[in-house]
């Protein structure tokens, strides 16, 4: 297959440039697909990757420059009609309907029918069958709104598949999975490959980008940094090229809180929908990590304890005081907020500004004299601008133009606006890249020093390892197990989540 | 552009939005040409509205943007009106009021009108003398404003004591269509009916309809409507029995007020008053004088 | 415009989603004994032939309806447009006579002519909605507006009515039965199987749903959203002349009044069948049942004088909302539902 | 329903912005031109008065709907609501004059029975649409409904009148100027004011964006959905009932033909205004442009006799249309915008 990389690219960029409107977005950069090699975008959040990947499947429209399909020159059509010509873009941004189920959003635009009407049974098969051979438990009839991030993701990578693509856009698809999950996806990129398909990567975790790429192509700020042969390059040599720096450590050293800090949140016996008694302590100045596979139900005991959805039962203590919060705003008073891992949904208003996504959630605070105080705002949108290192060229921009990483940054910043004393974090690095994340790993180490109490909820495992100081790990609803000091590893971690191992088995655990 | 020396006539009027109303509308504007020819010093402005507050609204504009001399109005209804029209009058302005009265008297130097409650008590007489003590009737009412409870009222007054049946009474809103509902209904519920006050020519249609789909026209079944319509009438002179008779409600009341209100600035003599006109009933004696084929009613 | 019934509907789909398709038909049975109870004559043959017969004006032109509140529009101009559609079609006729005669020649062009409107107007609607970029709700409450007012123009004021003569030939459209049921029902029953199929057993169907649930997903999966959007009210205004070809024969005549509200009464049908307002998704049945449901209540109330004459509306008014409560299946679950946010 | 307004704001959005925030104003300084030409007489003191004041009503009462409709939500009960509150207020006021004499003490309790009684009918609005979890069009239609039966049912189908005793005092609220501006005018200036105040400047309006924005991240971001969802209606009925007391002393009365289809004009007005009727955006300037366009367009019509009185309507939509065209400013942009996206 490497042999294959000398023939003629079935798709390249010739020197593209972009702006919205007035903002310059790429700068003359040229790409090269070529078939059966994977060729890996790569590069800091707001440098352009998406939308190359837009303009090289005819969404958006480049403003200088040229396509060339199989070495013609080509004005891509609109709207994913390019979908004809064999190109085939899994959006960074979900691209299903939510109020259709799996079936209709999979065969969105090129229903199959028979005598005009709909042949559903044929399509549902179809479904099904794309379903299994990836190994996926869902129903051609589940509903998109039923599914979780995860679970839509797979679906619109198994949909983009199973278009018969000659040349596969894949932007960030892994950054709502899990490692299973990527691994049921690499051995579908390896098939296509063998079938000579063209494959663009996008992604920030870059073991993975090393495992799987033919060829990496570096972006900085909108400019074209290299395009290598993967051998070449090492992760860290990725990092240094993408962020045009030396990356020190990517965790910072763990500082051990006081162990007899104040157990700032106690959990006794906690019942919810979808999780079973669950108790568990919090220290002031702690991270305590949370893992599991998806749908063990981490999500569900956070939101269970902020108010966002109904505690069957339990006890829970803020400082020693039992509380039961009725309301999102009665937790946030108290202390306690919670950054949801859904941003596009119940992260942040896409269609409204970045400054009042940020102080959303924190408004009171921004009212003197029950009217809001716009300098206070904007001195707020300044500063996480700063300290979250937002990139937009524009602040007027609109939440849902960002680019997905800064709209995580965003997220995080519009959480801590907050002042929590207790936050509970899900997902947080999703999307960002190695130095931004960085950056994030740094500044909640540092919040923890300050007192902070912080709960991570994470699938990465690295994160787990290099940043908590306990981890406990879920299965179906339950605490299996709390992991302190060295225990604190992937065999460890993987057992609970897996199920193979329960803190009965052990004494020690049961902090 | 505007001519100082004319005579400025306003006209309001709700806009027609049934057919008695039409036909007020088509003998006014009738007689607006035939007046405006007559005396090229007249400039009669007709304007109408679709509810009462648009009227108040319309009649300041009469006043400040067209300065009217006098005031031919059809009040949408009495209460609302009053104020503004005494605003008109305050203007200055000759004052005639159609067919509705004002709440306050006095403010009006011509009042014109039909008269309802004799509409309703004309017709249960006519009832009377067709039907027996026993007999049952429906009653399909207009839209629920003054006008309808005035005719209802004085129909039930004079029914009173006769040992006529009433069986129900429904709002059909002097429209086709719900009078053909609400007396398909009526055939559903009740197994004998001898006759129907529809109270109006338009409801009386949809009841006609709905008796013929029913099958129950024939058995001396009649039908009172009200109102004058043209082919009520013409149906009436080719004698008609489902519906025999009808009320008449003149539709040329506005026209008539527009002529008596420019005889006050055309004749010698002093123009004021009140001219009520009668409820006449229509029947296939007089029906030929009442028949105007070209008016839309 | 709350969206609480998708999201419910998102998190306890099962059981909430079983009751979304019971609920108008639980809601319209109890209607039903509601109506026998108050007077048992509501069960007569005549009056359920009445009913159907009277549904099916609401009900096809509700139909259409589902299709545009499906793919995230609304059409406030039906009820106008069937006047209008009915007016001109009256004087097309008439005119007609002089030709063409009194015999079937005349229905059919009368006919041909309201659905060649129908269409046009739906694709006004439409055109200026999609490439006007003006929001649906001012297009429609403009169209709505024109289309009245030229009605009344047209019939200067008063009513249109139907050459006597054309009358006989065009009765039994209205007035016949077929096989047991009267032609205006057997026009709603096609009209709704046909109305059925297309949103739910074609791509047409889908592109409805999907444009009304997220505009963007639909313009990237290539399908031509305005096209498919002007198409939603091309089919209503087809439905809308499909209901005044039935109308026309009832009573022969059009005027400004003819239709006034229809367009609530259509959105309301299709709303009380479970279809969502904001768009997305759409049921031909619901819709079906709503009309029908509309269409009990005005009929219960002509059948008791239990109540003042005044009171009419307090009474459709709260059977309605509770109707709607009943079906969306609330009762009894909040803390179920709360539970599950 | 389109919701192509903010779709194409977000992707050419600085200039498009700017012509959002001027449409309207341009739109209506393009109609005082009309008038001005069709008659000069359009720009007089009095007239320009006049047309200040009528726009009160329906200015009031929009500025309450664009919080109901920003926040994602639909009334369709305000003119209903109107006609019930005049209703009782004036049955209150009879009564009232018996013991408290024809003073201001009446017309004060008059006044005060208006606000609570908008308030309730508000919340009632609010508490079905948000713990019934009925659809706010279905809720609002059956109150509507409701509300225009009970008004006819107090009046007993015809007007309820105000004692004459009292009218002297209180015709001054709608008659008198204060500083060369009538009171009503006043009272649209304090409202709009408010109003703005409220959607612009305190964290109340911002979560009504949010929640019209998108619910969920609107619960997520500790905002009380519910009880911000229900202050929406509480406020639309507290504008309501101010419009009330000043619509009162201008007719002295009520009956089951007060407000009909202010419904309708109040959201046509908030949606020329630029608030989009899917929710997450509104504009009270905007609002307040559209009733004096909705008013302007009726004024000039009164003003001419070029055109038959039933094409009055025709007029009506086709300016409605062109004006909302215009100030979308999508003329000769099409090209630009498509290119942006
Ligand atoms: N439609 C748009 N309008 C205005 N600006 C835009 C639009 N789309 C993208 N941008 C801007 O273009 C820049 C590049 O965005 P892009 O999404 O391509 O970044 P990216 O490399 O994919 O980043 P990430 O890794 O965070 O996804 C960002 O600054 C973003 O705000
Ligand atoms: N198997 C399930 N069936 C139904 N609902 C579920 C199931 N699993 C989770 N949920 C619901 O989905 C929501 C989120 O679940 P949850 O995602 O908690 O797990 P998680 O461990 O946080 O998963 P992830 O790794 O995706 O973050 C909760 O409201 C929960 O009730
Ligand atoms: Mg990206
Ligand atoms: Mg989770």
């Amino acid at each position: 297959m490497q042999g294959q990389s000398d023939s003629v690219p079935i798709l390249a960029a010739d020197r593209i440039s972009k702006s919205f409107g007035s903002v310059p977005v790429l700068f003359s950069v040229s790409f090269d697909i070529r078939g059966g090699e994977v060729h890996a975008l790569i590069g800091e959040n707001g440098a352009g990757k998406s939308t190359l990947m837009k303009i090289l499947s005819g969404i958006h429209e480049p403003t200088s420059g040229s396509i060339r399909l199989d070495g013609r020159n080509v004005d891509l059509p609109p709207n994913g009609q390019a979908e004809a010509l064999g190109i085939v873009l899994i959006h960074q941004e979900l691209n299903l309907a939510e109020q259709l189920t799996v079936e209709e959003n999979f065969f969105l635009g090129r229903e199959l029918t028979r005598n005009g009407l709909l042949d559903r049974a044929k399509m549902s098969t179809s479904v099904r069958e794309h379903l299994q051979a990836i190994g996926l438990d869902i129903s051609p009839d589940d509903r998109i709104s039923d599914l979780s991030i995860a679970e839509k993701q797979m679906v619109e990578i198994v949909k983009a598949i199973s278009r018969n693509a000659r040349v596969l856009i894949m932007d960030e698809p892994t950054a709502v999975l899990t490692e299973a999950e990527t691994a049921l996806l690499f051995k579908q990129i390896e098939r296509l490959k063998q079938q000579g398909v063209a494959i663009v990567f996008v992604s920030h975790k870059l073991a993975e980008v090393k495992a799987i790429a033919d060829q990496i192509t570096i972006l900085r700020d909108g400019q074209l940094i290299a395009t290598k042969p993967a051998q070449e390059l090492t992760p860290d040599a990725m990092a240094q090229m993408m962020v045009g720096r030396e990356l020190s450590d990517l965790f910072p050293p763990l500082i051990e809180p006081d162990i007899d800090a104040e157990r700032v949140l106690q959990v006794q016996g906690l019942f919810a929908k979808g999780v079973h008694n669950i108790s568990f302590e919090l220290r002031q100045g702690e991270i305590l990590g949370f893992a599991g596979l998806v749908g063990a139900g981490r999500t569900a005991v956070f939101e269970a304890i902020c108010g966002i959805s109904q505690m069957d039962g339990g006890d829970v203590r803020l400082k020693g005081q039992p509380v039961h919060f009725s309301s999102v705003a009665a937790a946030r008073d108290a202390g306690m907020v919670y950054l949801t891992k859904d941003r596009k949904e119940k992260g942040l208003l896409l269609k409204q500004q970045m400054g009042i996504n940020l102080t959303l959630l924190s408004l009171p605070k921004f009212v003197r004299h029950h009217l809001l105080n716009a300098r206070q705002e904007r001195d707020a949108l300044e500063r996480a601008i700063r300290r979250f290192d937002i990139r937009v060229r524009d602040h007027g921009v609109l939440a849902g133009d960002m680019s997905g990483g800064n709209q995580q940054k965003l997220l995080l910043a519009k959480v801590m606006e907050a002042d929590p004393a207790i936050v509970i974090i899900d997902e947080p690095t999703r999307g960002i890249d190695v130095g931004t994340k960085q950056q994030i790993y740094h500044f909640i180490a540092a919040l923890a020093t300050e007192g902070v109490s912080i709960v991570l909820i994470s699938s990465e495992m690295p994160e787990m390892i290099g940043m908590c100081h306990r981890v406990a790990v879920m299965r179906e609803g339950r605490i299996t197990g709390i992991l302190t000091g060295d225990d604190i590893n992937e065999n460890e971690i993987v057992r609970y989540a897996a199920g193979l191992k329960k803190a009965g088995d052990d004494e020690r655990l049961s902090a | 552009a505007y001519a100082q020396e004319k005579i400025k006539i306003g006209v309001s009027y709700p806009t027609p939005t049934h057919a008695w109303a039409a036909g007020m509308n088509w003998h006014a504007e009738a007689a607006a040409e035939r007046l405006e020819a007559l005396y090229p010093d007249i400039d009669i402005i007709l304007v109408n509205s679709p509810d009462p507050s648009a009227q108040a609204s319309a009649l300041e504009d009469l006043v400040s943007v067209n300065q009217i001399d006098a005031l031919v109005i059809l009040p949408f209804e009495s209460e609302p009106l009053t104020d503004p029209v005494l605003n008109v009058k305050k203007s200055g302005a000759f004052i005639t009021v159609v067919d509705r009265g004002l709440s306050q008297p006095g403010i009006e130097d011509i009042y014109v009108a039909g008269n309802n409650p004799e509409l309703g008590r004309v017709s249960a007489e006519y009832m009377k003398t067709r039907l027996k003590s026993g007999d049952n009737i429906v009653i399909l009412r207009g839209i629920p404003t003054v006008i309808d409870t005035e005719r209802f009222d004085a129909f039930m007054a004079e029914i009173e004591g006769s040992g006529i049946n009433v069986l129900d009474h429904k709002h059909a809103n002097w429209n086709r269509d719900d009078g053909f509902e609400v007396m398909q209904d009526f055939l559903s519920r009740f197994p004998d009916i001898d006759a129907v006050w529809a109270q109006d020519d338009d409801i009386a249609i949809g009841v006609v309809a709905a008796l013929k789909q029913a099958g129950r026209d024939g058995d001396g079944m009649f039908v009172v409507g009200g109102a004058g319509m043209k082919e009520t009438i013409k149906g009436i002179m080719d004698g008609e029995t489902l519906i025999p008779i009808d009320v008449l409600y003149p539709p040329a009341m506005l026209a008539t007020a527009m002529d008596v209100t420019v005889a006050k600035f055309k004749s010698n003599g002093p123009v004021a008053g009140r001219y009520i006109l009668g409820a006449t009933v229509i029947t296939k004696e007089n029906a030929e004088s009442f028949y105007f084929p070209d008016s839309p009613f | 415009m709350s969206d609480s019934a998708p999201s419910g509907e998102s998190k306890t789909r099962m059981p909430h989603f079983d009751i979304k398709i019971m609920g108008p038909a639980i809601a319209l049975v109890l209607l039903c004994i509601l109506g026998y109870v108050l007077n048992p004559a509501f069960v007569s043959e005549g009056n359920i032939t009445n009913l159907l017969t009277r549904s099916s004006f609401i009900g096809i032109i509700a139909v259409g309806a589902t299709f545009v509140i499906t793919a995230g529009g609304i059409d406030l101009s039906v009820g106008s447009m069937a006047a209008v559609i009915a007016g001109i079609m009256i004087i097309v006729m008439n005119s007609a006579v002089g030709t063409f005669g009194t015999g079937v020649t005349t229905v059919l062009i009368g006919a041909g002519c309201s659905v060649i409107l129908g269409l046009g107007a739906g694709w006004i609607n439409g055109f200026l909605t999609t490439k006007g970029k003006i929001e649906a709700f001012i297009v429609t409450l403009g169209t709505m507006g024109i289309y009245r007012s030229l009605v009344t123009y047209f019939a200067d004021g008063g009513t249109l009515s139907l050459d006597f003569a054309i009358r006989g030939t065009y009765r039994p459209i209205y007035y016949d039965s077929f096989a047991g049921l009267p032609v205006p029902v057997w026009m709603f029953i096609l009209v709704s199987a046909v109305g059925w199929i297309l949103l739910n057993r074609t791509a047409f169907g889908r592109y409805c749903m999907a444009i009304g649930s997220n505009e963007a997903v639909a313009k990237y999966s290539a399908i031509n959203v305005d096209r498919i959007k002007t198409m939603t009210y091309v089919i209503q205004g087809l439905c809308v002349s499909l209901a005044t070809i039935i109308y026309v024969p009832r009573l022969g005549s059009a005027s400004s009044s003819t239709g006034v509200l229809w367009e609530l009464e259509a959105i309301a049908a299709v709303i009380i069948g479970g279809t969502v307002l904001k768009g997305g998704y759409g049921r031909v049945g619901g819709t079906i049942l709503g009309a029908l449901i509309l269409t009990t209540i005005g009929n219960i109330l002509n059948f008791t004088d239990l109540i003042s004459n005044y009171l009419n509306g307090t009474m459709q008014g709260l059977i309605i909302i509770i109707a709607v409560w009943l079906q969306r299946g609330e009762w009894g679950r909040s803390k179920r539902i709360k539970k599950a946010e």
